[in-house]
């Protein structure tokens, strides 16, 4: 393929090193401060979407305090990677009425964050909007054994750091 | 696996119902298949059409000869290799298939074609037709174990040179399993039971 | 202790050693603080033009950054690979920095004591020290028996060896004008003379420059430690403080190259109107002369660090071909050109010679004088080298690029889509 | 793993012309894990073997044994700069062969979605590409650009880079108040800062001289090769699958397909400059049309348990890679038979052998970066 004949502005713009100065402009012209896009992440804490899938939670009733999980086992089964265990027991309960009830409840619920890809299925899942994925993203952990989260755990959340500077 | 039990097994109850099929069509007035039964008589085992896919069954002995034919037959004009892959079916009697995806660029058409292979047999290489078989066919020969006769440089792709075993085939464990290249090179190991994690160099 | 006190006042000890000690020691320790903040700058300058914010965390503003890295380089492992030869690696790195520190002394900081010293042939001795410093690369390169340094060392002394002769030699258009090799002759001629060299010898302060970025190793022709090809070049196997080391060669260098070029080209510490505000020999005037010195040298340490985080890289074999095939011809044109408007110069009567106690000077006369000899190198010299040049590579590759592709798509506007929607 | 051929002994390595290079895999630009084996003559490559498999995860064995819902975040990993539009390849797939149909809103967000994504996974292309060239800046301000789509991606799907995007037979969300704005906010600030890349860029003598002519492919080649996306195009093949097979509603856009003429690095590059402004077209279209439809299903009928006919398909999406494509084959059951991915980095890094040998060491990471792989889909 034949190369185009070079106008008299290219030569003039080459030779001027015009391609270069342009370039060096635009550089330049970023230094302003107003263009500054970092954010000071531990001083300024971002701001997550609503939709964000981080640390897990297993919501309580906010009127009785009790979980609010049913004992399903459905997160267990839609989770990819297996890392939900759900225990579960049947116990008798007495009702209202006075008749003997049978009841699952739940007895150990452990989530292993380790494996987790937050891909969100178990939310989704949950029939009582017990499992959710809430938007706590600071998960890291000295110990290994420590990312397999206990009932308890899931119930107060991580505790979250506090960077002062 | 013990927590899957209430997921549906892959070979378990339901498959006492045949599951529903797919339609296939026999293919049939196709002017290219027609072009390639004449020239090859025993070439075209099976010619059916899948979801709108032309699906043909190849012999094995001549499918070079065909994948070369429909490059250069100035009607087929297959000049592009989008796909090669294999498959591993141990209930079949000829256990191995090995999975072509033609493509033409001037008549915008994809083509499967499929060779059946037996346990032990050699599929012989396209990599004289299309370059781009080469790390097709040795990922196959990687994954599945499917061998290629007339490949330049038929090694593993992705997994280490004397990696054991071929991770495609379905009697290969899904579990980890133990093989000398863990061994040699991975510097292993044994826990005892119970013994704690703990994520810490010490 | 006699003994001591005999050699101490002996008027050669005396002369080189007890006088300039003050000056040599606040001199090593500001320049080695100035390194240390050039790569603070330098990543700061950096964040600034790549719309970031830079060390922050360090002191305010990420101030005590260089204090920091010092502290954590010092403290680090110090390896040396197990297959390397351990004394010419653990050699190699001092000498580069030995280098790039000896060659301050006759860099002229300031008038009278702020220099260390002024040799008569300081130009000589600057560029004979500074390709020492190639050797430390090279030997650093090879000692640690592995190959990406290697390669790393190869291109370093095939770069510095090539550019130091474009240095050289665009050296001699302004020593042409000052007639002395002496750093100090160098200021005091353009003092005389009132004009900076930079306007007289355009093309040669260019080829200066770049010949500066590509000794000093910076970007676009930082090949010698190429990140993205060659790991980190010859220094890929160093860590801990033998790798500051070459760091703060590197940094020094920059600041050398800066110095060289203020004051071979823009006066030194020569600034108009500067002997009108403090007389000359008075405290505050040495001062302000440093202070000058340093403003010229850090505008132009700006336009490296500029320069780095603008473009892209030169390949080996184009940085060859830009080395050899055009700034070595320019700089010799550049030096025929202004010998030849010298001349002419000379017969017209434009300039004359004056006689000071340093030695002969050249004066070109008010206004036509001046106006000549700046008006010639723009107007004839750089045309003649341009032409030289573009005669000289027109079968070249890299001069036919000639082309701004473009990507042919259909002409339609975005507006007669969004009509048809 | 691959044995350099020459033993290096003492006496073959001074009497060897040749140098073997180990370039990765750890390496500051070779885009993760690959490991290339340099055979160079000075600094020539005279011959070039890449090892790969560094990140091999089996994720077509991974495949055999989940659901097909389960699959999912699966190929959020492939492409992993890429994930959205992995996802509608696979989520397409299983409604092509499931017979699963589709809302109209659900299949325009799709699209606006996945164009964004083919932006963003170009702008990390630029920077990567012009970083390993050495202009580091490019680098930074492309990333600033690739945070705002990111940005979109959190508050639409919750997640930043593996999204695990879609669902079978739609969308799992609607899209959230003020979606418009911020794209169409998007869409405003691109041009400008493209023409501010190839300012810096396009005319830099440096730029060319490392570009112009490296790498040349020729069309015939790239077919041969099995070449695919924007480094097909820039070898002068206007071929794009959205064009070609239209799947979603590409057929409904107007958009053109860029084309070089050369095959070289530098056409690659102009090719997915010009890309990235087409999807910026194609992703204003889709948002006038998504207006029309606005309250409106986002997930059409999919059963509790999806288990597709017993049969096969194959299906391919323009990634921004090139010809992602996948071929499933069923049993009947909850479980696929056999998945496999034909991913489009792969087979395009077949082709680095043929444009790296005779040209110099720092050519080879300027084509590793114009072919733009990600490891996690050359190794799955």
């Amino acid at each position: 393929m034949a190369e185009p004949r070079r106008t008299w502005k290219q030569v003039l713009s080459r030779f001027l090193l015009l391609d270069l100065i342009k370039g060096l402009l635009v550089t330049f012209k970023y230094q302003a401060p107003k263009h500054c896009y970092t954010e000071q992440y531990p001083l300024v804490r971002p701001k997550v979407a609503e939709r964000f899938r981080g640390a897990p939670r297993l919501n309580l009733d906010p009127e009785t305090g009790e979980s609010l999980c049913i004992a399903c086992n459905l997160c267990a089964i839609a989770c990819p990677e297996d890392l939900i265990t759900v225990v579960e027991a049947v116990r008798e309960y007495v009702d209202h009425e006075g008749k003997t009830k049978k009841k699952r409840v739940l007895v150990d619920y452990t989530y292993d964050t380790s494996r987790c890809m937050f891909c969100g299925h178990c939310q989704d899942v949950c029939p009582t909007y017990a499992i959710e994925l809430t938007q706590e993203f600071e998960l890291a952990i000295y110990r290994r054994k420590d990312f397999v989260w206990s009932w308890e755990m899931l119930e107060k959340g991580i505790e979250q750091p506090i960077y002062t500077r | 696996m013990e927590e899957k039990k209430d997921k549906p097994t892959p070979k378990g109850a339901s498959a006492t119902k045949a599951p529903p099929t797919l339609p296939i069509v026999e293919l049939t007035g196709d002017p290219i298949l027609n072009r390639l039964r004449a020239r090859f008589p025993t070439a075209v085992l099976e010619a059916v059409t899948v979801l709108g896919m032309p699906t043909l069954t190849i012999a094995r002995e001549q499918i070079v000869d065909v994948c070369r034919f429909l490059r250069d037959d100035e009607e087929a004009q297959f000049d592009f290799l989008t796909d090669l892959t294999a498959r591993h079916i141990p209930e079949a009697e000829k256990p191995f298939q090995v999975i072509y995806h033609l493509y033409s660029f001037p008549r915008n058409v994809r083509w499967r074609l499929k060779v059946n292979l037996a346990e032990g047999e050699a599929c012989p290489s396209v990599v004289s037709v299309w370059s781009a078989a080469n790390w097709m066919e040795r990922e196959a020969y990687d994954l599945v174990g499917v061998r290629f006769e007339g490949h330049p440089d038929l090694r593993r792709l992705l997994l280490p040179e004397d990696w054991e075993g071929h991770p495609l085939r379905k009697d290969y464990p899904l579990e980890f399993r133990y093989n000398r290249w863990c061994e040699k090179h991975l510097n292993m190991i044994a826990f005892r039971e119970g013994t704690e994690y703990s994520g810490r160099f010490e | 202790m006699e003994l001591f006190w005999t050699i101490w006042n002996h008027p050669i000890v005396s002369e080189y050693v007890v006088r300039r000690l003050p000056t040599i020691v606040i001199v090593l320790f500001v320049i080695l603080t100035v390194a240390a903040y050039l790569v603070y700058a330098e990543r700061k300058v950096s964040a600034f033009i790549q719309a970031r914010l830079g060390p922050m965390r360090v002191g305010p503003y990420g101030l005590l950054q260089p204090l920091a890295d010092a502290l954590k380089l010092l403290s680090k492992e110090d390896i040396i690979p197990a297959r390397a030869e351990r004394s010419i690696f653990v050699i190699a790195p001092m000498i580069s920095v030995v280098a790039s520190l000896v060659v301050l002394a006759v860099i002229p900081f300031g008038p009278g004591r702020a220099t260390i010293t002024d040799v008569n042939i300081g130009v000589l001795f600057i560029l004979a020290v500074s390709s020492v410093g190639v050797l430390g690369i090279i030997l650093g390169g090879w000692a640690s028996n592995s190959k990406y340094p290697l390669l790393g060392a190869l291109r370093s002394s095939a770069q510095m060896v090539s550019y130091e002769v474009a240095i050289a030699l665009a050296l001699v258009g302004p020593l042409m004008f000052a007639k002395t090799l002496s750093m100090v002759g160098l200021i005091e001629a353009q003092m005389t003379d009132g004009v900076w060299y930079v306007l007289y010898q355009p093309v040669a302060f260019l080829i200066f420059l770049v010949g500066g970025l590509a000794e000093t190793n910076r970007a676009p022709f930082d090949l010698p430690e190429a990140e993205s090809e060659i790991v980190a070049g010859y220094h890929t196997e160093y860590s801990g403080f033998r790798w500051a080391l070459y760091f703060v060669a590197e940094y020094t260098n920059i600041v050398i190259s800066a110095a060289i070029a203020a004051t071979v080209f823009l006066g030194g510490w020569h600034f108009p109107g500067l002997t009108r505000l403090a007389e000359p020999g008075t405290g505050l005037y040495a001062l302000l002369a440093v202070l000058i010195f340093a403003v010229k040298v850090f505008a132009i340490v700006y336009c490296f660090i500029w320069f780095r985080w603008t473009f892209p890289r030169y390949r080996y074999d184009q940085l060859m071909s830009l080395g050899w095939k055009w700034l070595i011809p320019a700089a010799l044109a550049n030096i025929l050109v202004t010998g030849a408007v010298l001349v002419l110069a000379q017969h017209l009567g434009l300039v004359e010679t004056v006689r000071t106690e340093a030695g002969e000077r050249l004066v070109s006369l008010w206004p036509w004088g001046k106006l000549f000899l700046i008006a010639a190198s723009l107007l004839i010299g750089v045309p003649i080298v341009w032409i030289l040049l573009a005669v000289i590579n027109r079968r070249s590759a890299d001069f036919n690029l000639r082309v701004q592709r473009q990507i042919r798509l259909p002409e339609r506007g975005e507006e007669e889509i969004f009509a048809e929607v | 793993m691959h044995k350099p051929e020459i033993a290096i002994t003492r006496e073959r390595l001074l009497a060897a012309r040749e140098m073997v290079l180990n370039m990765g895999p750890q390496h500051p630009s070779t885009h993760g894990v690959l490991r290339v084996i340099l055979k160079l003559d000075g600094e020539t490559v005279i011959d070039l073997d890449c090892d790969i498999g560094y990140l091999h995860r089996g994720v077509e064995k991974i495949c055999e044994n989940r659901t097909y819902v389960h699959i999912e975040p699966y190929f959020d990993r492939l492409d992993y700069v890429a994930a959205v539009s992995n996802d509608l390849c696979y989520v397409e797939t299983v409604e092509k062969i499931a017979g699963i149909e589709v809302p109209e809103k659900a299949k325009y967000i799709r699209v606006i979605l996945t164009e964004l994504q083919r932006i963003a996974s170009h702008l990390l292309w630029l920077g990567t590409h012009a970083m390993d060239i050495g202009a580091v800046t490019i680098f930074l301000y492309a990333f600033r650009e690739r945070e705002e789509i990111l940005k979109i991606f959190e508050n639409y799907f919750g997640a930043r880079l593996t999204a695990n995007a879609f669902r079978i037979g739609g969308l799992q969300y609607d899209i959230y108040d003020g979606f418009e704005e911020q794209v169409r906010a998007f869409c405003r600030i691109l041009p400008e800062r493209l023409k501010e890349y190839e300012t810096i860029l396009n005319e830099n003598r440096i730029w060319l001289q490392r570009t112009v002519g490296i790498g040349i492919l020729t069309a015939e080649e790239a077919k041969d090769l099995g070449v695919t996306g924007p480094v097909l195009r820039a070898s002068g093949v206007k071929w794009d699958i959205r064009k070609a097979f239209p799947y979603e509603v590409y057929d409904q856009v107007e958009f053109e397909i860029p084309v070089g003429e050369n095959g070289d690095t530098y056409d690659r590059y102009l090719v997915r400059m010009e890309e990235m402004r087409q999807s910026r077209l194609i992703i204003l279209q889709c948002l006038d049309k998504l207006k029309k439809l606005h309250p409106g299903p986002v997930l059409g009928k999919v059963p509790k348990v999806i288990r597709p006919p017993v049969g096969e398909v194959y299906h391919s999406i323009e990634s921004p890679k090139g010809e992602l494509g996948i071929y499933l084959v069923s049993n009947g059951t909850a479980f696929p038979e056999r998945l496999r991915i034909r991913p489009p980095s792969l087979i395009n890094l077949q082709a680095l052998k043929k444009m790296a040998i005779g040209h110099l060491v720092a050519d080879v990471v300027a084509l590793i970066g114009s072919i733009d792989i990600v490891l996690g889909e050359v190794d799955r």
